[in-house]
């Protein structure tokens, strides 16, 4: 019983960390039909910034944490501004080719600055090891994975829900044409989304250094979860990218430990039972 | 314009539209060129002429019916473990029959994944497709019994050439071969293209929901290029093989799949030629860059990849197109 | 067919003309190598082993200049690999082909060897099987048999009687699963389970439960380098699988600098097995060691560092023999039995197989003022591939 | 006149439900051979969806559909078309980037089953591409049928989707709307573009300008909040007061 208590624990945790990372793709893509394949990159951009900001700057793991958060919402601003923008009406060939484009550049870049080598952190002491709940032994940073990612989307929900910026979004993701016909700023709530999402993307990378490390193929590699969860998870829905993210989370890891012949397959059987069942993902709409 | 016999005018358009241009004839003649300019050169030649006829394949089915996919290396890697099991399991060298087979096995495979594909569109559908290949993938390296696993598959060797082309050192025979497989699978894909079913295949890219009311039954044409281009990848993968004695895992990667979608649009989708042309710039890009520098050349494909996006939204090709004022 | 007969006359006559010229001063060597894509660690790695090699010895040997051609597979791609040493011989006209970091890739290109009759110098793809498929490849690197069949007989020796393996899912991994397990049931001890790891596996929480489920006296660990060895390793301690209590074999890899940097004192205690260590005190080791990270910001050398970096030593060498007689066939003979002490220790050149001959080391992760280190327990000399003719 | 002639089409109590919606309430109809009959009724009666109900576009909730005599019901829409069902859109539902004689090719070609035909080339169809410049040709489009769709003028556009339809030969067509969008001076060159159509070919078509309706349809089915509220000659709609207090007092243009 334990056993599948702490293996439900450990795919949660996971998923937690899949959802951070993926959370603000799903949203853009459903409200601007804009396909970011570049969404991995600015999570490998929090994760280098953490390292820098830890190592160069002596600062403590908590700090990096909105750092990378402010430096990958703030970098994908500039780039929305005088790139993405150009490509809104674009087909969607050309956004995969562009943003593949820029993958392509942050991977070098990142080779350039920091080398292949695996950039390793030490986190504080209170994040390390286990906690001992009930007889079971529980990864401390798990544990904050888990809240930290529950603290976002509490956030998300009841920004979505209750505020006038969620409003607009809402109103946006579900139409954009009635939306700016209402007078709303698509394009500068857009802006604004993005960012968002591109800093969660951020604070993503930062948290996964620790999980799955960070080299610069993070960008391309990562790319495929992020897409398996906002596929499964449906488009332009934040409890979808949640349930989504955990389905494969818990999925992965339960599917490894109880039948580990297949489990390497499993979250590519998951994706394609799911979209052949439901096409728009569990929670898409439209 | 002048007003033409009502009946002649529609056919001789239509005749126009798939007519032989001197652009094609100068550039299948521009194909024997490495033979005189760069003999030294033609193992790539070789291997761009088969990423040329893996993108027609891909060019089939996402330039003319609108499938996006992100995982046809699917059925390239097929068609290469198909002609290097041939060999290395059963002793069957012959490289003809080889691709044949290799071409049959991937457009099974292809049939029965296309009744999957039709029931998705959009990013569903990429992802069934992205899905599907990492499965394959998958599933390859847990045979290592079969395949060699990561290792790839040990003791490929294949026999001449219709008993008399021996695979040489510098490539010749390679890039013959490719080449005349690249121009008849060209040859197949251009008919193909230029039929009414081709015809049918841009009226779903064009306005698929349309299709239904003009008494088309759309996703049995979708399944159908979809078989074939599976098989035209297959034969692709299967002329890599043959061409190097080796089949790795490699052949069936994600990688693999986006290489090749990167080239088709690079060079345009929807033409055929674009395929080609978008091979060609990447593989001697990439060549060329990583000559010069191993570690960062994929910094300047990215650039290359943005530029063209930027400033030639229809590809290399269509911008070619423009420039000369010719219809698309 | 008349036409193609001229090409081909045209192309010998221009090949012969440029090896020709070039042979008068220079040797080229075209280093075949992952640079880009998820191996390029490796491939970086195993380049500045060459070129510290190069930049202590000089490019001059036996009266000719050594130049190298880099090549990027952006691997694990054998055909790719095929292709470039293919294009290495026809066009740039290179004498000796090395490099290979990586199994597959070492497969592509072997049969391009035996046709061109050139020298390949496998710097570090690990498979036994890989020297067996050219009579010109002479490796410089290491086997996983050799590392771990040894390993796994010590390891009994040692007082463990049940071990669990767990290994990555792809070549090595099985090689070295079925390398220790060789080495450990054969000395009398017991396998008590056995799993795989997806290769492109991003949590371990799942295969390390199933571990302590089985909750083995020891467990032996193969991951690749780069991410994984971190992953796991704080994988295992948040289960509370660690030395004392339960004992932790692995190869080298899942102890290297970065990798000991992120696990901190979890890593206590692992016992891993490896051809190259990095704080073993000999005089060569500590001026390699210490030029080596002078030349690369710091960074450390690792088994690919020392691969190239013999690599380079052993063509040097072979030269040196024929003196600058660069055919396949004087070089290869010239590697045969060829000894030599190297910053890893002492090693040679097996004269039957081709293969590398050389100290195995059994370390423990300890803490040396205040670092962690792997710490030398004990070493087997003069260790051989134990699968080569038995296959 | 039209009235002995063979029933072409018959819907038995179709009904369909959007959520609480009811936007199709036990609708039946007749469309004998040869008929020109007109639905009509105010915006969000439910028009459009009867349409769709009736070419397969969605499913019924209840009820049945037949085509001369055969029971459709289950048939996929692209097979109602190949018995003979055809539609036109209210909004250009159309190839862009094909010209109009590749689109009416294409759609001869599906009726005659060599559209999946990939050895043979488009232009040696000889007989498809004979049959779809004969339409074009009825339909005044001629003149453009080598150009792209995109380019070509609205009221083309909308003649475009009607020679699509045509090209289906079809037994029952249904008009969504064909002067949609239509300045009123060309919409009457199309209606009498239609009247000429075949005379064996069951027409219903959707329309606002009663003067259009009027003059063109020989009975008019009135639909409001998805149920038939009168089905009845042109001579007495034109007298019913029913029909002018819920629909012509809206006014025609509702």
């Amino acid at each position: 019983m334990s056993n599948l208590v702490i293996v439900l624990f450990d795919g949660f945790a996971f998923g937690m960390l899949l959802f951070v990372l993926s959370v603000g793709l799903s949203v853009t893509l459903g409200m601007m039909n804009f396909i970011n394949l570049a969404h991995g990159a600015f999570g490998m951009l929090g994760g280098y910034v953490t390292v820098l900001v830890m190592r160069q700057l002596g600062l403590p793991f908590i700090v990096a944490l909105p750092a990378a958060f402010l430096a990958a919402a703030a970098l994908s601003i500039v780039i929305e501004r005088t790139l993405f923008r150009r490509l809104y009406r674009a087909g969607e060939l050309n956004q995969v080719l562009f943003t593949i484009g820029i993958v392509f550049v942050a991977t070098a870049v990142a080779t350039y600055f920091f080398g292949t080598v695996q950039q390793p952190i030490r986190l504080p002491a209170w994040l390390r090891g286990t906690v001992e709940i009930g007889g079971i032994r529980f990864g401390t940073y798990r544990l904050f994975l888990i809240a930290i990612a529950l603290a976002i989307t509490a956030l998300l929900v009841f920004g979505i829900e209750r505020t006038r910026l969620g409003a607009q979004i809402r109103a946006a993701v579900d139409n954009q044409r009635v939306a700016q016909g209402l007078g709303l700023n698509v394009e500068q709530i857009f802006g604004i989304t993005f960012a968002l999402g591109s800093g969660l993307a951020g604070l993503g990378g930062a948290l996964a250094i620790e999980i799955v490390g960070l080299d610069p193929s993070f960008a391309f590699h990562y790319l495929v979860y992020v897409l398996i969860v906002v596929s499964v998870g449906g488009l332009g829905s934040i409890t979808g990218s949640f349930v989504g993210a955990a389905l494969l989370g818990i999925g992965d890891v339960a599917g490894k430990y109880f039948v580990p012949e297949i489990g390497s397959f499993l979250i590519y059987l998951i994706l394609v039972a799911v979209l052949l069942w439901r096409p728009l993902g569990l929670f898409g709409r439209r | 314009m002048t007003p033409l016999a009502p009946t002649a005018a529609p056919h001789a358009w239509l005749a126009r539209q798939s007519r032989w241009s001197w652009f094609e004839v100068v550039f299948w003649l521009a194909t024997l060129l490495p033979f005189f300019l760069f003999p030294t050169y033609l193992t790539l030649a070789s291997q761009v002429a088969i990423a040329a006829l893996f993108a027609i394949s891909v060019d089939l089915i996402l330039g003319y019916a609108g499938i996006v996919t992100l995982g046809h290396a699917l059925f390239f890697g097929l068609g290469a473990y198909t002609v290097g099991l041939l060999s290395a399991r059963l002793g069957w060298g012959e490289p003809i029959s080889g691709l044949l087979l290799a071409g049959a096995v991937a457009g099974l495979v292809g049939f029965v994944a296309s009744y999957l594909i039709v029931r998705v569109q959009h990013l569903a559908l990429i992802m069934v497709t992205l899905g599907l290949g990492f499965l394959a993938y998958e599933l390859a390296n847990a045979m290592t019994w079969l395949t060699g696993g990561t290792d790839g598959l040990r003791g490929v060797s294949m026999w001449q050439i219709v008993g008399t082309f021996r695979f040489d050192l510098w490539g010749y025979t390679a890039y013959t071969y490719s080449l005349i497989v690249l121009f008849l699978g060209f040859l197949v894909s251009r008919t193909i293209v230029n039929s009414s079913f081709g015809l049918a295949l841009r009226g779903i890219r064009e306005n698929v929901t349309r299709m239904p009311a003009i008494g088309s039954d759309h996703s049995w044409h979708l399944r159908k290029i979809y078989t074939i281009s599976a098989a035209l990848a297959g034969v692709a993968g299967g002329l890599l093989t043959q061409t190097t004695n080796t089949v790795g895992l490699d052949v069936l990667s994600f990688q693999r799949s986006a290489d090749v979608v990167v080239m088709l649009i690079l060079g345009g989708t929807g033409r055929l030629y674009g395929a080609i042309l978008g091979a060609i710039i990447f593989l001697v890009a990439r060549d060329q860059l990583a000559g010069v520098n191993p570690q960062y050349w994929y910094f300047w494909i990215g650039l290359l990849l943005m530029v063209v996006v930027l400033f030639m939204p229809k590809g290399i090709l269509g911008f070619l197109a423009k420039l000369t004022g010719r219809r698309d | 067919m008349k036409t193609k007969m001229m090409f081909a006359t045209i192309l010998a006559a221009g090949l012969s003309w440029s090896v020709h010229a070039g042979a008068q001063e220079t040797v080229k060597i075209g280093v075949i190598l992952p640079y880009s894509g998820p191996f390029a660690d490796a491939a970086n790695q195993l380049q500045a082993g060459i070129d510290l090699y190069i930049a202590k010895h000089g490019s001059e040997v036996a009266g000719k200049t050594i130049e190298l051609v880099k090549k990027d597979t952006g691997g694990p791609a054998p055909d790719v690999a095929q292709r470039l040493a293919q294009e290495l011989v026809v066009r740039d006209g290179v004498d000796i082909i090395a490099g290979f970091a990586l199994t597959p890739e070492a497969l592509g290109a072997a049969p391009i060897a035996t046709e061109a009759q050139k020298l390949m110098v496998v710097m570090n793809a690990a498979t036994s099987i890989v020297v067996e498929q050219s009579d010109y490849i002479v490796r410089t690197g290491v086997t996983i048999p050799q590392l771990n069949t040894a390993f796994g007989q010590w390891a009994f020796e040692s007082g463990v009687k049940e071990a669990y393996t767990l290994v990555a899912d792809y070549g090595p991994g099985h090689d070295a699963e079925k390398a220790f397990a060789a080495g450990f049931t054969e000395a009398g001890g017991t396998i008590v389970g056995a799993d795989r790891t997806p290769v492109a596996n991003p949590d371990f929480s799942a295969f390390v439960q199933r571990v302590r489920d089985a909750n083995p006296e020891a467990v032996y660990i193969f991951v690749p380098g780069g991410a994984q060895p971190a992953a796991i390793g704080k994988a295992l301690s948040d289960r509370g699988l660690a030395p004392p209590d339960t004992k932790i074999f692995a190869q080298g890899e899942l102890t290297h600098p970065e990798a000991l940097e992120s696990m901190g004192d979890t890593a206590k205690g692992i016992i891993t097995t490896y051809h190259y260590s990095l704080e073993r005190d000999d005089p060569l080791n500590n001026e390699f060691r210490e030029a080596y990270r002078e030349a690369n910001g710091g960074r450390s050398p690792d088994l690919f560092s020392i691969g190239g970096y013999d690599g380079m030593h052993l063509i040097y060498e072979a030269l040196k023999k024929t003196e600058g007689d660069t055919s396949g066939d004087a070089l290869i003979e010239a590697a045969k039995g060829m000894a030599w002490d190297s910053p890893r220790g002492p090693m040679s050149i097996d004269p039957e197989t081709r293969d590398v001959v050389q100290t195995v080391y059994i370390r423990e992760v300890q803490e040396v003022d205040g670092e962690l280190q792997n710490v030398i327990i004990h070493e087997i000399p003069d260790v051989k591939d134990p699968l080569h003719g038995t296959q | 006149m039209a009235d002995q002639q063979p029933i072409m089409l018959r819907t038995n109590a179709l009904r369909k439900n959007f959520g609480a919606l009811q936007v199709a309430r036990d609708v039946s109809l007749t469309l004998p051979r040869g008929c020109r009959y007109a639905l009509i009724g105010p915006n969000g009666a439910g028009k459009t969806t009867l349409i769709n109900l009736i070419t397969g576009r969605l499913k019924p909730d209840a009820g049945t559909i037949e085509l001369a005599g055969d029971d459709v019901t289950a048939t996929p829409a692209a097979a109602r078309v190949r018995k003979g069902l055809a539609r036109t859109f209210q909004i250009n539902t159309l190839f862009p980037e094909l010209t109009p004689i590749e689109a009416v090719t294409l759609a001869v070609s599906e009726r005659e089953a060599v559209a999946g035909q990939f050895w043979r080339r488009l232009s040696t169809q000889t007989e498809a591409i004979d049959e779809a410049f004969e339409i074009l040709t009825r339909l005044r489009l001629a003149d453009v049928a080598t150009q792209p769709t995109r380019t070509l003028a609205y009221g083309q556009q909308r003649l475009l989707e009607i020679a699509l339809a045509l090209a289906t030969r079809p037994k029952v067509l249904l008009l969504d709307e064909p002067a949609a969008g239509v300045p009123k001076d060309e919409s009457a060159m199309l209606f009498s573009v239609i009247a000429g159509l075949p005379e064996d070919i069951s027409v219903l078509f959707i329309e606002h300008d009663m003067n259009i309706v009027f003059r063109f349809a020989t009975r008019i089915i009135v639909l409001v909040s998805g149920g038939v509220l009168v089905d009845n000659t042109t001579a007495n709609i034109r007298t019913d007061a029913r029909v002018r207090d819920v629909y012509l007092g809206h006014g025609a243009h509702g």
